[in-house]
């Protein structure tokens, strides 16, 4: 295995809100390696946004790392205070988009401007050389008569088309890893494919690593080469997608893919797992899953469950791999996923 | 959703050269060049009727005042056939519907008509010229100072929002707001003027006699415009395409200047024609205690006073500048925020 | 002198004596130094100390005399020339002095130049005039008419022409001009002792520059029309009346050289100075000043349209006024006021009226020029542009709300009394405010300083030098019990009624108000100044040197002890028991109206709340002070008789008694009504009103009325007005003075102090002009 | 081994999954606790609530005195003129005689009646006219049309009428200061419904047909009520710094009623006489000090009450 472009270890993460202390990350830790696909998927507030943004240093003012390092290219970004030292990274690295076009453009500037300031300042050109290359970027993304739409207001594309020009200002200056957050959630099914397309594009043109925030598995399994699955804070299993879809490990994980609708039996109820995550400013003891775990021990009480590792790159943190627990079979609906997922590849 | 052609794009830069750097970074009209013309015209009319409703009612509320307040103290002396000569003269014994009538008449030709007690057979117009260069003056040195130092403090403000120098602004601001106008006007008057040798009154022969009454002036001013621009950019800090633009690697300053200021500006502007044409008002307090011959209190006095023609011109002009730099501002809003379709821009803010 | 050959003219003259017995504190409004200008140039008189050495150097001069007749005597025994010395100093005539029948004449031009008189002389009316300061002589050659400072005298040896030269007789010439004349027949020499007319102080600089703050704009400057007493003082400065006030309160010629009065009191004729300019701003002269102008400015105050507010003085005195005014009659011609001749203008009075000569330093008199006052219109006298002036300034700039500006007047007929070269008003809202610090920066030169302050001046040792009372003034004030009140039911006006008609109710309250302790709301240190037991002031007006609240009816009232504790609750108690048996409720409600814009006002309604209630218990009484805001403030409260009690003011208009019981008069003004309370004070008035003739009758018949009027306590006399103190840098009694009109305001005479003068420095000079005012008085035999 | 044994199933009941996520999240829990952190806006408070009680309790207080009573030393019947502070009088005495300490505590209860009065008065009528001005379309012209007129019309004519026909009380003050005060505050409630008329949550409760009466009552004031409560919390010193100016251009208050307006009034023409300041500082720092905690709380209430600040 080659080293990792981006090795986060035994992370944590807290937020002061209202008066009182959140821990958003409890000791995750996670390899990216270059040119993969590595998708982080988890239920909304497990942690997987919070974990990104601590990449290029955008928590929030009432958050800070507390513990545990983030190796890249050499450095510790854990240890990295202040504005001058993350703008090294920030945008020039390690690039982000995000989820709602609809507000991440500035309602008031020209599209064209608010790309070319981002060219302007990661790269040497200027003025006139700066515009084309924007230009450019936006024919690139796949917008149509990008010379008219160079001087159009945000408000005049629609919610795809905006998501493009987003993608094009992260690409402006060529960065190493492109951190998308949840970049299709807003836009319709559609849309959706043609995005996931342009960006499998864009990383073959630029030798990009790509991290995928999502909680929709669907996404998961159409782009991504590596999975982490995220709960409460920690990651709770990680592995090739294969691994993942096919040999999962972890309860959680196991329930994240049999509450895939696909799997619906018709006129059966689908699957939902009980309950709601945990409130992360209780300070949680042993395995944050075993409330809802149908399948917890006592130990997931008590003890917070090492990782134990199913293959070169295959771990999960939980008990039940545990020489000591009992044998516990993976649910009847996941049992013929592989068979599920054989038929739908072929019809892509 | 295929966006909505909105034709050619007329950059009025500032430098008039038209190659695309200067396009970017030029002012923005948004061409709907054919909506214009129609939009003032709707709009004038929408002002001249408000403004013709403010003088009417105002003219039939100065009808309501008591007889007895024309003549001051002058009463007892008065026999009452020499009571009955001075109101025939100033035309308050007709009723109130012909003297409306009248007033129209005279304001159609252009005569605001003349005092009858401030300075009596004084054409108003003669009353108002000279004192308006003087408001002026000193209202748009406040203006300048306010808009400048506030803006100044209320950026500082929002980019240290939290840290000791926000504390400070809004300690200021608060400051200001409490202690009594009346209260610390006089208190520069007297002790600044003690320290410093300046005059206690300006006047045009002594050179730097103007720069307390302006600096007083401002001091409300810079709270104000402090206040505004921090509380509009702390609004846009919370925005999204904020997080896009940091992440994008913008310094911190260069988002705070060329992103949060610029479209905290937006509310901003909408404001400034009716504060910048207001300053023709002047303020009461200061030219009355630095002997200011300004349009200050003149207003007040002219309602004591009943001086019924001085206050229809009066109350003629505030209500059309009132309306006007409503009228402006729109104007504004819609070229500094490209969202708005001027067409659609009626109404009060 | 009239023209008019009538039958012997029979005419008395009515003198008003400004005689003033001061009282030991009691000082007049700013004054101005005495008209000097007679003595000569050259022997300048340099305050009380050259008085004094002129006395001296008198009595050495008569001892000289005496010795040398006595030597003189024995040389010629013959009938030696008779010879004529003047305070000493031997006087030579072409033609010797001539005796007739006992009187001896010399030459009218040495005898008037030794006086230092001006002469004038008259082909056309063949008048010859002698006029210095406040008197002149105007004699007849060829008959025995004379006029002793207009009043008409038949002298027993008339004007003779001897070797060409127009004798005329010595002693009336230099008795009427205010010398002492005696005969010593040892040296056959008339010795004239010609006692100097006190001068006024003559303290402070010549020349530069007066400022001060003003925050009470000039709705107009046009003197004809208005009413307020700003515009007055103003016009006073700019334009000359026929006659003017010196510091005294002596009435000197101005724009009039000489007049003549005809025997029935009636026709006061006038003869101008001439070669007067009308200036205007910018000191072009526009016209000469002429008799027409008094005749034009009589027509534009008597026209109705021009709603002159001073139009009811002028149409009491001028016989066919009222009538012009009311449109009875378009013919002016009817009106008494004529031009004779270029420089010649006549009155003629409706009834005769000894006052008429201290009416005309009023506003109504003063002269308009016909043809500006055309060319200006309705725009006549809104700025310094369409005004002319031809007094002691010129008026430079009006802006209102901003500056006023006047100049001296270097082409004025009297420039040598004009000492200021500039007056400079500045406008300022906050002039209470700002004022008193001025004054101390010496950015200004004159400031009033407000009652709150007071005590901190007196204590701080800088500004207690600066501080000094400001004189008294002529508005007289009194509380005044409402005969028909017209109020709001929870004030119980039927009770109040009730009680007020009481004499006992009334002299409680008479007796029971402490006026000291609410004086001292207004003049924390000096209360007494101020209190006043009449209506009518003291020092306003005298008769035969006895000042007019001197006289018999009024001295015990002055004299009175008012504020008496037991006095007051003996009568409560007669008042409790008739007006219970008259079925009035108790505690009387007493509403006490007061105007919330004046701070010392506000507070002595409370403090005499207070302390009638704590004197009479408040079983007894109720006193309910109500508070109207300063707008329009009489019309809510006096005028409708909405009031029980309430502070009330009037100022005279012109030097008689009559002045002061305009208010008193039935249903005449909007004042409570007497005449429900008593018809014989009407009666008392209208006898006084009627008395013409006999001025010491007349002012008499004055003092019993008002006497009638306190003692049944229809009001309440509290105290005059003016007053307050001042910061300032003008010498109180240097300017020129007078118990009514504007003149109190005018520069002219006043001189710039170095530093201001404090309280005891006050107390002096006031003193000494007393003094001097009494000698002035006599001596002008006015 | 003891940890073997804990290889066993676990029973579980679903409840507990449940209570785990379940937050026990109030609005004004959370407003309350937040406003509690802010130490500034609590002493502010605290400062208010003292000065109101001790301001209603004072005059029954023992040594108190009448604040228009005249005090007059025994000896020689004259008023104690411009006393300094001290023993006997704890704020001194003013230019007549009359205890400070009493005129400043009755000046309050006026100034503060009033603030209240005509701030309760205008933000009332405010709410009522702007959210129907904001909400219903078709007043929406109508009412704009009156607003440019009634904003145009000088308050100071309107004041002066009033102050001629009413006698000047209290009373009179209020109605003065009311007739025209709702205006800007109707201008302002209305453009915050203008922002959220058209949030989905609205447009939902208008589709199930609510009626408009119950949308704003139950969607939209509730959303603005922490923009109400700063509105309320700064017209209070609003309205006795206007008292304050009406004073000085003539109109307040008469002056044998004590008020804040007044006693500045008063006290300005001796800011030059050190010995005398003292009526000057004391009334200016009464006004001072509430309208900073006026300023201060209604700012800390309002973050602390902001919706989009609740997580």
């Amino acid at each position: 295995m080659e080293q990792p472009l981006l090795s986060v270890s035994d992370l944590y993460i807290k937020f002061s809100l209202r008066g009182r202390v959140l821990t958003a990350i409890r000791g995750a830790s996670l390899d990216l390696y270059a040119g993969e696909t590595l998708a982080i998927v988890g239920e909304s507030g497990s942690g997987k946004t919070v974990l990104t943004k601590s990449f290029v240093g955008m928590l929030d003012a009432n958050g800070w790392v507390d513990a545990g390092f983030i190796r890249f290219a050499g450095q510790d970004l854990a240890k990295y205070r202040g504005d001058g030292q993350w703008r090294t990274i920030r945008g020039k690295k390690i690039a982000m988009v995000f989820q709602d076009p609809m507000t991440a453009l500035n309602p008031l500037r020209t599209v064209g401007l608010q790309i070319k300031e981002t060219v302007e300042l990661h790269t040497p050109l200027r003025g006139m050389a700066a515009k084309n290359r924007a230009i450019e970027l936006l024919a690139q993304v796949g917008i149509a008569q990008p010379e008219q739409r160079y001087h159009q207001y945000p408000h005049e594309f629609s919610g795809g088309m905006r998501q493009r020009v987003v993608i094009a200002i992260a690409m402006s200056c060529s960065p190493q890893i492109l951190i998308c957050d949840e970049p299709t959630t807003a836009l319709d099914v559609t849309i959706q494919a043609q995005i996931l397309d342009l960006i499998r594009q864009l990383q073959a043109e630029y030798n990009l690593t790509v991290i995928y925030i999502t909680h929709d598995l669907g996404v998961v399994a159409n782009v991504a080469s590596r999975v982490a699955v995220m709960y409460a804070g920690e990651i709770v299993e990680c592995g090739q997608s294969r691994e993942i879809f096919y040999n999962a490990q972890h309860p959680y994980t196991w329930a994240l893919l049999s509450s895939l609708p696909q799997l619906g039996i018709k006129g059966q109820p689908l699957f939902s797992i009980q309950g709601t995550p945990p409130n992360l400013f209780a300070e949680i003891k042993g395995d944050a899953y075993a409330p809802r775990n149908p399948y917890a021990l006592e130990i997931d009480f008590v003890k917070r469950p090492p990782c134990f590792q199913v293959s070169p790159t295959h771990y999960a943190r939980t008990w039940l791999l545990d020489e000591r627990a009992p044998r516990i079979d993976p649910p009847e609906a996941i049992k013929h996923l592989r068979a599920k997922f054989v038929e739908g590849a072929a019809c892509r | 959703m295929r966006p909505r052609r909105s034709g050619r794009v007329i950059a009025l830069s500032p430098s008039g050269r038209p190659d695309s750097n200067n396009r970017e970074r030029g002012i923005y009209i948004r061409s709907h060049i054919g909506a214009l013309p129609t939009y003032i015209l709707k709009k004038s009319l929408g002002a001249l009727i408000t403004v013709f409703f403010v003088i009417t009612v105002v003219f039939l509320l100065m009808r309501l005042m008591p007889i007895e307040g024309y003549f001051g103290d002058d009463f007892d002396r008065l026999a009452p056939v020499q009571r009955e000569a001075i109101l025939q003269k100033m035309g308050l014994l007709d009723p109130w519907y012909i003297q409306l009538s009248n007033f129209y008449q005279d304001l159609a030709r252009g005569d605001l008509g003349t005092s009858i007690i401030f300075r009596p057979n004084v054409p108003v117009a003669e009353i108002i010229a000279p004192k308006v260069p003087y408001s002026l003056k000193f209202g748009l040195a406040a203006m300048a100072l306010s808009l400048s130092l506030g803006l100044l403090l209320g950026i500082f403000q929002a980019r240290e929002k939290g840290k000791w120098p926000d504390a400070l602004g809004t300690s200021y601001v608060i400051f200001i707001n409490a202690v009594p106008a009346a209260v610390y006007f006089l208190f520069i008057q007297l002790y600044l003027t003690q320290l410093s040798g300046l005059p206690i009154l300006y006047s045009s022969a002594r050179p730097l006699s103007w720069i307390l009454p302006a600096v007083s002036m401002s001091l409300g001013g810079i709270a104000g415009y402090a206040m505004w621009i921090r509380r509009f950019m702390v609004d846009e800090l919370n925005k999204d395409y904020i997080k896009l633009a940091r992440a994008k690697g913008l310094s911190n300053t260069r988002v705070m200047f060329s992103h949060v200021l610029r479209n905290a500006f937006v509310p901003m502007v909408q404001h400034l024609p009716t504060t910048l044409l207001m300053t023709i008002a002047g303020s009461i307090f200061i030219e009355s205690l630095y002997s200011i011959p300004g349009m200050g209190g003149l207003l007040i006095d002219a309602i004591s006073r009943q001086d019924n023609p001085l206050v229809q011109a009066l109350v003629l002009i505030y209500s059309t500048i009132g309306v006007f730099g409503l009228f402006i501002g729109d104007i504004l809003m819609a070229i500094t925020d490209p969202r708005i379709k001027l067409e659609k821009a009626g109404g009060a803010r | 002198m009239s023209n008019r050959p009538e039958g012997t003219l029979r005419s008395y003259f009515v003198t008003i004596r400004l005689n003033i017995n001061c009282v030991k504190n009691n000082s007049c409004k700013q004054m101005f130094r005495g008209r000097n200008k007679p003595l000569s140039a050259e022997q300048k008189n340099q305050g009380r100390e050259s008085a004094m050495k002129k006395y001296i150097s008198i009595l050495v001069a008569t001892v000289v005399i005496v010795t040398a007749c006595l030597a003189g005597f024995s040389v010629q025994a013959t009938a030696a020339p008779i010879r004529v010395t003047i305070n000493g100093r031997p006087i030579t005539t072409e033609v010797p002095p001539v005796v007739q029948n006992g009187r001896t004449l010399v030459p009218f031009r040495a005898i008037f130049e030794a006086l230092g008189a001006e002469v004038d002389w008259n082909e056309r009316t063949n008048t010859v005039a002698g006029y210095r300061g406040p008197s002149f002589v105007l004699l007849e050659p060829g008959s025995t008419r004379a006029f002793i400072t207009g009043r008409e005298i038949r002298l027993d040896v008339g004007p003779l022409i001897v070797a060409g030269r127009t004798m005329v007789p010595l002693r009336f010439v230099a008795e009427s001009l205010g010398a002492q004349v005696e005969w010593v027949e040892a040296t056959r020499t008339v010795t004239i002792v010609d006692a100097p007319y006190p001068a006024a102080p003559t303290v402070g600089r010549t020349g530069g520059e007066f400022r001060s703050l003003y925050s009470g704009e000039l709705t107009t400057l046009n003197y004809l029309t208005s009413g307020t007493f700003a515009v007055h003082t103003l016009a006073a400065n700019i334009i000359d009346g026929l006659v003017e006030f010196d510091s005294f309160g002596v009435l000197h010629p101005s724009l009039a050289k000489h007049w003549t009065i005809s025997p029935d009191g009636l026709v006061y004729t006038f003869t101008l100075r001439q070669g007067v300019p009308w200036l205007t701003w910018d000191g072009r002269e526009y016209a000469e000043v002429v008799a027409q102008d008094f005749v034009d400015s009589a027509r534009y105050v008597l026209t109705r349209a021009n709603a002159s507010a001073t139009a009811n003085i002028l149409f009491r005195f001028v016989r066919g006024g009222e009538e012009f005014f009311n449109g009875t009659t378009t013919d002016f011609a009817t009106v008494g006021v004529r031009a004779l001749d270029r420089y010649t203008v006549q009155y003629t009075l409706r009834s005769p009226a000894s006052f008429f000569l201290s009416a005309l330093t009023y506003v109504c008199f003063f002269p308009v020029n016909g043809a500006f006052l055309a060319e200006t219109g309705a725009r006549f006298a809104t700025d310094h542009l369409t005004i002319l002036n031809n007094g002691a300034y010129i008026l430079r700039a009006h802006v209102p709300q901003n500056r006023r500006e006047l100049v001296k007047n270097t082409r004025y007929w009297d420039r040598d009394n004009v000492h200021i070269d500039r007056l400079f008003f500045q406008f300022n809202r906050e002039a209470a405010a700002l004022a008193p610090e001025m004054f101390v920066r010496g950015e200004i030169s004159s400031a009033s300083i407000p009652t709150a302050i007071i005590d901190g001046w007196r204590l701080d040792p800088v500004r207690r030098e600066l501080l000094r009372p400001a004189p008294v003034g002529a508005f007289a004030f009194w509380h005044a019990f409402n005969f028909s009140p017209r109020m709001a039911p929870q004030f119980e006006p039927e009770n109040w009624r009730r009680a007020v008609m009481n004499l006992n109710f009334r002299k409680a309250i008479f007796h029971g108000l402490d006026r000291v302790a609410a004086m001292l709301t207004f003049d924390p240190y000096d209360p007494l100044r101020q209190i006043s037991n009449t209506i009518t002031p003291v020092n306003f007006a005298s008769v035969d040197g006895i000042d007019y609240t001197n006289l018999p009816a009024l001295q015990p009232i002055v004299r009175m002890q008012v504020f008496d504790r037991a006095l007051a609750l003996t009568h409560r108690n007669r008042a409790m028991t008739e007006l219970r048996a008259a079925g009035v409720t108790f505690p009387i409600r007493v509403k006490m109206p007061f105007n919330t814009g004046s701070p010392d006002w506000t507070n002595r309604a409370q403090v005499i709340e207070q302390q009638l209630e704590s004197l009479f218990g408040r079983e007894f009484i109720d006193v309910m002070p109500v508070g109207y805001p300063p707008t329009g403030f009489l019309d809510a409260t006096r005028r409708p008789g909405n009031y029980a009690i309430q502070e009330v003011n009037w100022g005279p208009d012109f030097l008689d008694p009559e002045a002061y019981t305009q208010p008193f008069e039935a249903g005449h003004l909007t004042y409570s009504d007497i005449a429900l309370a008593s018809a014989n004070y009407q009666r008392l008035l209208n006898a006084a009103k009627a008395e013409v003739r006999n001025i010491r009758r007349r002012f008499e018949l004055f003092a019993e009325a008002e006497a009638y009027l306190i003692q049944n306590a229809l009001v309440m006399p509290y105290r005059v007005g003016g007053g307050g103190y001042v910061a300032s840098r003008l010498h109180p009694f240097q300017g020129s003075y007078a118990a009514a009109g504007p003149a109190v305001g005018k520069f002219k005479f006043q001189r710039l102090l170095d530093r201001a003068m404090n309280v005891e420095q006050f107390n002096e000079a006031q003193t000494i002009w007393a003094r001097d005012r009494v000698i002035a008085l006599r001596k002008a035999g006015q | 081994m003891e940890e073997q044994a804990l290889f066993v199933l676990a029973e579980r009941d679903v409840a507990d999954a449940e209570r785990s996520g379940y937050s026990d999240y109030s609005y004004w829990g959370s407003t309350i606790r937040v406003f509690m952190k802010n130490y500034a806006a609590v002493f502010c408070l605290g400062l208010l609530i003292v000065l109101l009680v001790f301001i209603m309790v004072q005059p029954y207080l023992p040594a108190q005195r009448d604040p228009n009573e005249i005090h007059l030393s025994q000896e020689t019947f004259r008023q104690l003129r411009n006393v300094r502070p001290g023993a006997e009088f704890w704020f001194g005495t003013n230019s007549i005689g009359q205890d400070l300490w009493a005129r400043i505590w009755s000046g309050t209860r006026t100034s503060l009646g009033i603030g209240i009065a005509v701030a309760s008065w205008n933000v009332l009528i405010g709410i009522i006219v702007g959210t129907l001005w904001g909400y219903v379309r078709k007043l929406e012209r109508v009412l704009t049309e009156v607003y440019n007129v009634l904003d145009n019309i000088p308050s100071t004519i309107i004041m002066t009428l009033i102050a001629y026909m009413l006698r000047p009380s209290i009373s009179t003050m209020v109605i003065a200061m009311g007739v025209t005060g709702w205006v800007p505050v109707s201008r302002f409630i209305r453009t915050q419904v203008i922002i959220i008329r058209d949030r989905e949550y609205n447009l939902a409760s208008r589709c199930l047909g609510t009626p408009t009466g119950r949308i704003i009552t139950r969607n939209i004031l509730p959303y603005l009520v922490s923009v109400i409560m700063l509105r309320f919390a700064l017209a209070i010193p609003g309205a006795i710094a206007s008292e304050v100016f009406l004073t000085y251009i003539g109109l307040g208050l008469p002056l044998h009623i004590p008020s804040l307006g007044n006693l500045i009034n008063e006290g300005r023409q001796l800011m030059m006489i050190p010995v005398m300041r003292y009526q000057l500082i004391f009334p200016s720092v009464v006004v001072s000090l509430i309208t900073i905690s006026f300023y201060v709380m209604g700012n800390a209430f309002s973050d602390a009450a902001d919706p989009r600040n609740h997580v």
